[in-house]
């Protein structure tokens, strides 16, 4: 027997998916406009990429160098953060460089990294690996910052050493935060993906997307953008089971009492 | 066996498309030498990828290659041509809509105008017809750029009062009609080389063999490409993604670019339009000759 | 001020030297050609004569304009929705679905939409900087406000306060600390995007002034746009910081 | 309604028990699980029945984790039991409302607010004017001991200070009840002492109903008119003791007073057996 | 060293003033200055000064605000001094460590950890096997009283059980020194008189120095060897008082010996004075 609340929960983003679609589809029929087809038309456009061996083999590559990609940034990053967030020396070593390099368009150094790191893979790797690191960096950081001091004292007190302190306190204790670091991390990686793709490519879902763009086959450039949200939600329903085993101790209490309904 | 790095781009180069699609068709690809293909949005960044050596081979416009020798250090040769702009063929036109109240070039003035690429291959010739006709680009018009995909919604939008047209979207637009040629780049030069195949200089001087072999494939491709149109559709719809349908309203037709048979690539028309650019102070003035390799260029068998 | 200030200072502008001196190492010892690469000395020097003519000005000016507006967009946006959602279940349960399957959207895919529904000026732009930045800002709101310590929120209900003006009295400020990071998140990610919507198609900014130079290789004018996004994001990054700390003041990790 | 600080206190007062008794709170069959992460449901309260009339003061005692706590925060209005009722003034409790405030056991100030800042949220809520609430707002402060602290922020604070920001923040707003939470539990003998004359100075003044968590057997006996003895968890409610002293009680007198003496002496007795019965859980 | 709860205490010891007297903590000319966001200097402690003797019991008694915490702060070693030093076994004191084992005002509980988690993390890290570390905590989780709640989260429990675990948790990893930050305040009358016979329990059979900060005179003068007095802030020492009765002590002894009637009795008079001196800053 599933209460009603669960069948709301459960429905709920199917029928915003579907809300979404009706508002598309009612949007592009007002404007009558080429190059933003109705939403069935991008609908049905999809049995035909997802049919295709070829576009199969293309989706997985970039899924392949996401996965490569975000989890160096996670590696890298969240040592980084947690650094930069319980040292004031290395906070401010960094801060300033990170916000020097990290606006700069990678798509305007193309023509520098090719000429270390080619055209291939390492070049789109890199790329989503930026694109992850920038969150994952920040949350860390403000997480580590955010730590109560005196459960940091505690732990020195028993003995830990000032790495141990960072791995078996800061870490655990801003993990909720960094946890939100990733998502939005895996939010970027999925988007970066693809605009890594936009300028030069081999293979990858990037490639069917800017092809079709190039072409002006619209119906195809709109399918692929829902199959890239559709791979949004799996991933991040996915995530959020990662989430909920990690942090069930940081839950709230007490439910929000602030509904307006 | 040797790898040769190669940059395309979409969507005339049928000759490489064979290659890419068809590799069996082709005795040595596979078995001499291998190809790695790279695909690229526009040419520029194609240029780019040549001056830093992360390419071999790659499709290049006439401009593009010039701006990578003037700025980039960049040496290479023309060893190919894919396609050009013949008389009675598709030339690359600018439109506006039916019942726009421009009429003439010179109505042009004060209007905002369409281009795919400011400071592209194309703006040479368009300035020259425009300062011909006694408008000045700088000044009387407002420039946008309208890459070739959108230009016909942007034309029917009124977001802009003329632009370019490239195919297919012109043979898609021409087919919907409500829109109307008002000159195309013919009337600045009747045959407008767009795209060829550049190969760095060094590379070929290094692996002539190599290259050679490339350049035969090439020739080989285009003739495929032109004998069998049939298959040359298939070939472009799995590489495009583009419906039959479409390709079929305009693809090696009357209304398409001109292909040479044997891929080769038209030097006196290059320097032609090296000396439009020139002219119209794109670049500074260029000779043809140095893209010239003495025997690797196509047609080679 | 100057107490606190100048040793990170100091500390913060080594790295930037650092990186300053590898390229001008990368130059020297020939691992990029000056074609590609040109010397830092070359970009800066081009720099300072940029800055005081106009034309190169009004770049600046149409970069910022839409920058901000676009920035500004997102976080109002952002920090609204994602408290909204936090705070309220039924928002919620509409919201998180939706933000599921739109966050993770390549929205230059959109541009092309965007340019025909807006046209070829600023709108398109800022909606697309807008787009591409909501999003960190909204999940990083949403994370503050849903763990807001509850007493806080109970003390200030027991005061009397009106349940939507807990929103702004209590949920706002408890959730300042995740809401900044998300700006500064959304500001980098506003930096990126608005000099991605110029390169594709533009007829003025910083990413059009880029393209032009990079296609006719005059490298040096390339990177000129390049460091004025960079030292854009350090002083961008100082008023974020002083403000961070102004906001947060009454917070331990302040 | 302005708060005069004072120190010792020369009013006269009915005896609570003389004035018509309204319940202005009424507890019925309460009872509170919770949901564990280790999935399994904890019972806090258990079949909770308590009637406080109006104008009384009721402190509760009971063990450390016997549902102290969870009693406020029903009737607060913060949490709805998981089966029973609370009604303040013949009505359902729904929610929180500035006719009954908190002072919690974890202080809950406003981190992004200054001393003042703090203390002044609660009359500026309530549309006092801005020169009033702070002039309203310091005389508390002072009244707290915390003169000199303003401009500190909580992180600025000890703990005993919090405490009493936490205090004054609730006092500031004239609740008609007030939940307080061991309001004294981190102060020392002496400030603790004139906060208590102060507090029972309030409570005479404005006839506030007052209900007091607090584990200091002497506390409850020297502020109550009735003590609530709860028992070890799952929190139920043993005894309800009148404390049949007279009013106005001056502690010196009262120390003196066998009948305090025996109340004392009886209520920590009681806890004694209490703990020799229900074995700890 | 395993601990086993136990409820009286017949056990035998000499006097502490007997033991040859070696100063295990010395602190010297100590002040500490707090940089507060009003961006103005606020002096927390002025010049103390004071030696604590291996194996002893000392109290810190003093009005809130006045800088107890910080104190132990600084013997921890988790501020430093801003002028002044303290030194542990006549070296200075550079950090924490742990022969200092510290339990807060605020508990600090590591939140992602389960009430066992907590406990057993001291000893854990001490390198001390799985299996015994658990049964070590588990002896001490009952012998604060918490049987039963080994799984659940800090964020679960009551204000007075939290206070138990960080209680616990520093138990068990067996510091030479505790600091001990109002450990029993939160907890009711009769968990804090077993706590209490608990402590002096484990204080004895380990020799372990305690420097205990209280706002209670009552349980100052029960547990200790030594009472310090400090004023008002900024704080200063005001007395240092021996407390000169004999051990073991039993409670219901004590309360009838007139020395102990008098040392309460002076002390807290003393507070009165302190107070009626320095007005409240
Ligand atoms: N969120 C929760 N989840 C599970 N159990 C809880 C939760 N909150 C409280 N409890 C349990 O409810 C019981 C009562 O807690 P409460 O805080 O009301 O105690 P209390 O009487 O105030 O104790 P103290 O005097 O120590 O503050 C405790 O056993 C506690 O473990
Ligand atoms: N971070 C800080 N910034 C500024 N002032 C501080 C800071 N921490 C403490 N203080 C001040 O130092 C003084 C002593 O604080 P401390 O916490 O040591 O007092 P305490 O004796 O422990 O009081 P209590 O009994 O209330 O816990 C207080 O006046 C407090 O305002
Ligand atoms: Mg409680
Ligand atoms: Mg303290």
């Amino acid at each position: 027997m599933i209460a009603p609340a669960t069948i709301v929960r459960r429905a709920a983003p199917v029928l915003a998916c579907i809300g979404l679609l009706t508002a598309w589809q009612l949007a592009s029929l007002g404007l009558k406009n080429d190059s933003f087809p109705t939403a069935l038309e991008a609908v049905r456009a999809i049995p035909d990429i997802l049919g295709d061996k070829e576009s199969l083999i293309n989706i997985l590559a970039s899924l392949r160098r996401m996965a490569i990609g975000f989890g160096i940034a996670v590696l890298v990053s969240i040592p980084l953060g947690l650094l930069m967030g319980r040292s004031r020396a290395v906070a401010s070593f960094f801060n300033p460089l990170l916000m020097v390099i990290y606006p700069v368009p990678k798509a305007a150094l193309m023509p520098i990294i090719m000429l270390w790191l080619g055209v291939g893979e390492a070049t789109k790797i890199l790329v989503i690996f930026l694109g992850v690191s920038l969150p994952v960096i920040y949350h860390s950081f403000e997480g580590a910052k955010a730590v109560e001091e005196k459960m940091l004292w505690s732990g020195a007190a028993m003995g830990l050493s000032p790495w141990q302190r960072l791995v078996r306190i800061v870490l655990p204790a801003a993990l909720p935060e960094i946890l939100t670091g990733c998502r939005t991390g895996l939010v970027l990686a999925l988007i970066t993906m693809i605009t890594s793709e936009m300028i030069a490519r081999q293979s990858g879902a990037g490639n069917i997307l800017f092809n079709a763009l190039d072409m002006g086959q619209y119906d195809t450039v709109y399918a692929m953008i829902i199959i890239v949200g559709a791979m949004g939600i799996c991933l991040d329903a996915i995530f959020e089971r990662v989430r909920a085993g990690l942090v069930r101790w940081s839950e709230p209490q007490f439910d929000m009492p602030l509904s307006f309904s | 066996q040797q790898t040769i790095r190669v940059g395309w781009t979409i969507p005339a180069e049928e000759s490489k498309y064979w290659m890419m699609r068809r590799p069996a068709e082709f005795p040595d690809i596979g078995k001499t030498y291998n190809i790695e293909w790279t695909q690229f949005q526009g040419t520029a960044p194609m240029t780019q990828a040549l001056a830093a050596g992360a390419l071999d081979c790659a499709t290049q416009a006439p401009l593009s290659l010039a701006n990578g020798v003037v700025g980039g250090n960049l040496k290479a040769y023309i060893v190919a041509q894919h396609v050009f702009e013949k008389p009675g063929g598709f030339s690359v036109y600018w439109a506006v809509m039916d019942d726009s109240p421009i009429k003439t070039i010179a109505d042009l003035k004060g209007k905002t105008v369409g281009i795919s690429v400011i400071g592209g291959g194309t703006q040479g010739p368009f300035n020259l017809l425009l300062k011909q006709n006694g408008v000045d680009p700088a000044k009387d018009i407002k420039l946008v750029e309208v890459g070739f995909a959108v230009s016909e919604d942007a034309l029917r939008q009124g977001r802009v009062d003329a632009v370019n047209m490239n195919q297919p979207f012109a043979a898609r637009a021409e087919a919907k009609g409500g829109t109307r040629k008002l000159f195309s780049l013919s009337q600045a030069m009747p045959n407008i080389v767009h795209i060829l195949e550049a190969c760095r200089a060094d590379f070929v001087d290094k692996n002539p063999e190599l290259v050679k072999a490339y350049v035969r494939d090439i020739t080989s491709g285009m003739k495929k490409a032109l004998a069998n149109r049939e298959e040359t559709l298939k070939v472009v719809n799995e590489v495009l993604k583009a419906p039959l349908p479409v390709l079929e309203t305009y693809l090696l037709k009357d209304n398409d670019f001109g292909r040479d048979p044997g891929a080769a690539p038209n030097f006196p028309a290059i320097q032609k339009m090296l000396d439009i650019y020139a002219e119209t102070g794109m670049l500074p003035k260029l000779d043809v000759a140095q893209f010239k390799h003495p025997t690797i260029v196509a047609p080679l068998q | 001020m100057s107490r606190i200030l100048s040793p990170s200072l100091v500390v913060g502008l080594v790295p930037i030297m650092l990186v300053i001196a590898l390229w001008q190492a990368l130059v020297s010892f020939g691992f990029a050609p000056a074609v590609l690469l040109p010397p830092p000395g070359f970009v800066f020097g081009r720099l300072l004569q940029q800055l005081v003519t106009w034309t190169f000005q009004q770049e600046i000016a149409a970069t910022l304009v839409r920058l901000f507006a676009g920035f500004a967009i997102a976080v109002v946006l952002g920090v609204g929705i994602g408290i909204a959602a936090a705070v309220n279940p039924a928002t919620n349960a509409v919201v998180r679905p939706i933000v599921r399957v739109l966050a993770p959207l390549p929205k230059v895919a959109l541009y092309p939409a965007l340019l025909l529904l807006l046209g070829f000026g600023h709108g398109s732009k800022i909606t697309l900087v807008a787009a591409d930045a909501l999003f960190p800002i909204l999940l990083s709101t949403y994370y503050g406000a849903s763990t807001v310590e509850q007493k806080l929120i109970w003390s200030a209900m027991a005061a009397g306060t009106p349940r939507y003006e807990i929103l702004f009295k209590v949920v706002l400020p408890a959730a300042m600390p995740s809401i900044l990071t998300g700006c500064r998140i959304g500001l980098v990610i506003s930096c990126i995007v608005v000099f991605l919507a110029e390169m594709i198609t533009s007829t003025d900014g910083l990413g059009h002034a880029l393209v032009t130079a990079a296609r006719t290789f005059q490298a040096v004018d390339m990177f000129v746009p390049l460091i004025t996004i960079s030292l854009l994001g350090l002083i961008l990054n100082a008023l974020l910081g002083a403000l961070r700390s102004y906001l947060l003041r009454g917070f331990p990790e302040a | 309604m302005k708060v005069v600080p004072s120190k010792s206190s020369e009013w006269m007062r009915p005896v609570a028990s003389q004035k018509p008794a309204f319940a202005i709170i009424e507890i019925d069959r309460v009872s509170q699980v919770f949901q564990t992460s280790a999935r399994k449901d904890h019972l806090a309260l258990s079949d909770i029945s308590l009637t406080i009339e109006e104008g009384a003061f009721v402190s509760i005692l009971g063990p450390s984790g016997c549902g102290k706590s969870t009693l406020l925060y029903i009737v607060g209005g913060f949490v709805s039991p998981t089966s029973g009722a609370a009604k303040m003034k013949g009505r359902a409790i729904m929610g929180p409302g500035p006719d009954r405030g908190p002072v919690f056991q974890e202080f809950a100030l406003f981190p992004w607010k200054t001393v003042l800042g703090n203390v002044m949220y609660g009359p500026r809520q309530q549309g006092v004017r801005a020169t009033e609430a702070e002039a309203q707002s310091r005389a508390l402060i002072e009244m707290v001991g915390l003169k000199g602290y303003e401009n500190f922020y909580p992180k600025e604070l000890s703990g005993g200070m919090k405490q009493r920001v936490a205090l004054a923040r609730t006092l500031a707003y004239h609740p008609e009840v007030l939940l307080m939470d061991e309001p004294f539990g981190a102060l020392d003998a002496h400030t603790r002492t004139r906060l208590q004359n102060d507090l029972l100075n309030i409570w005479e003044r404005d006839r506030k109903t007052v209900l007091f968590v607090t584990h200091s057997v002497d506390e409850a006996v020297f502020l109550s008119d009735k003590v609530v003895m709860m028992s070890k968890s799952p929190g139920r409610i043993r005894e309800v003791i009148d404390i049949d002293l007279p009013r106005p009680r001056l502690r010196n007198e009262l120390l003196l007073d066998p009948r305090y003496q025996k109340y004392v002496v009886d209520i920590e007795r009681m806890f004694d057996e209490s703990d020799a019965a229900g074995a700890p859980s």
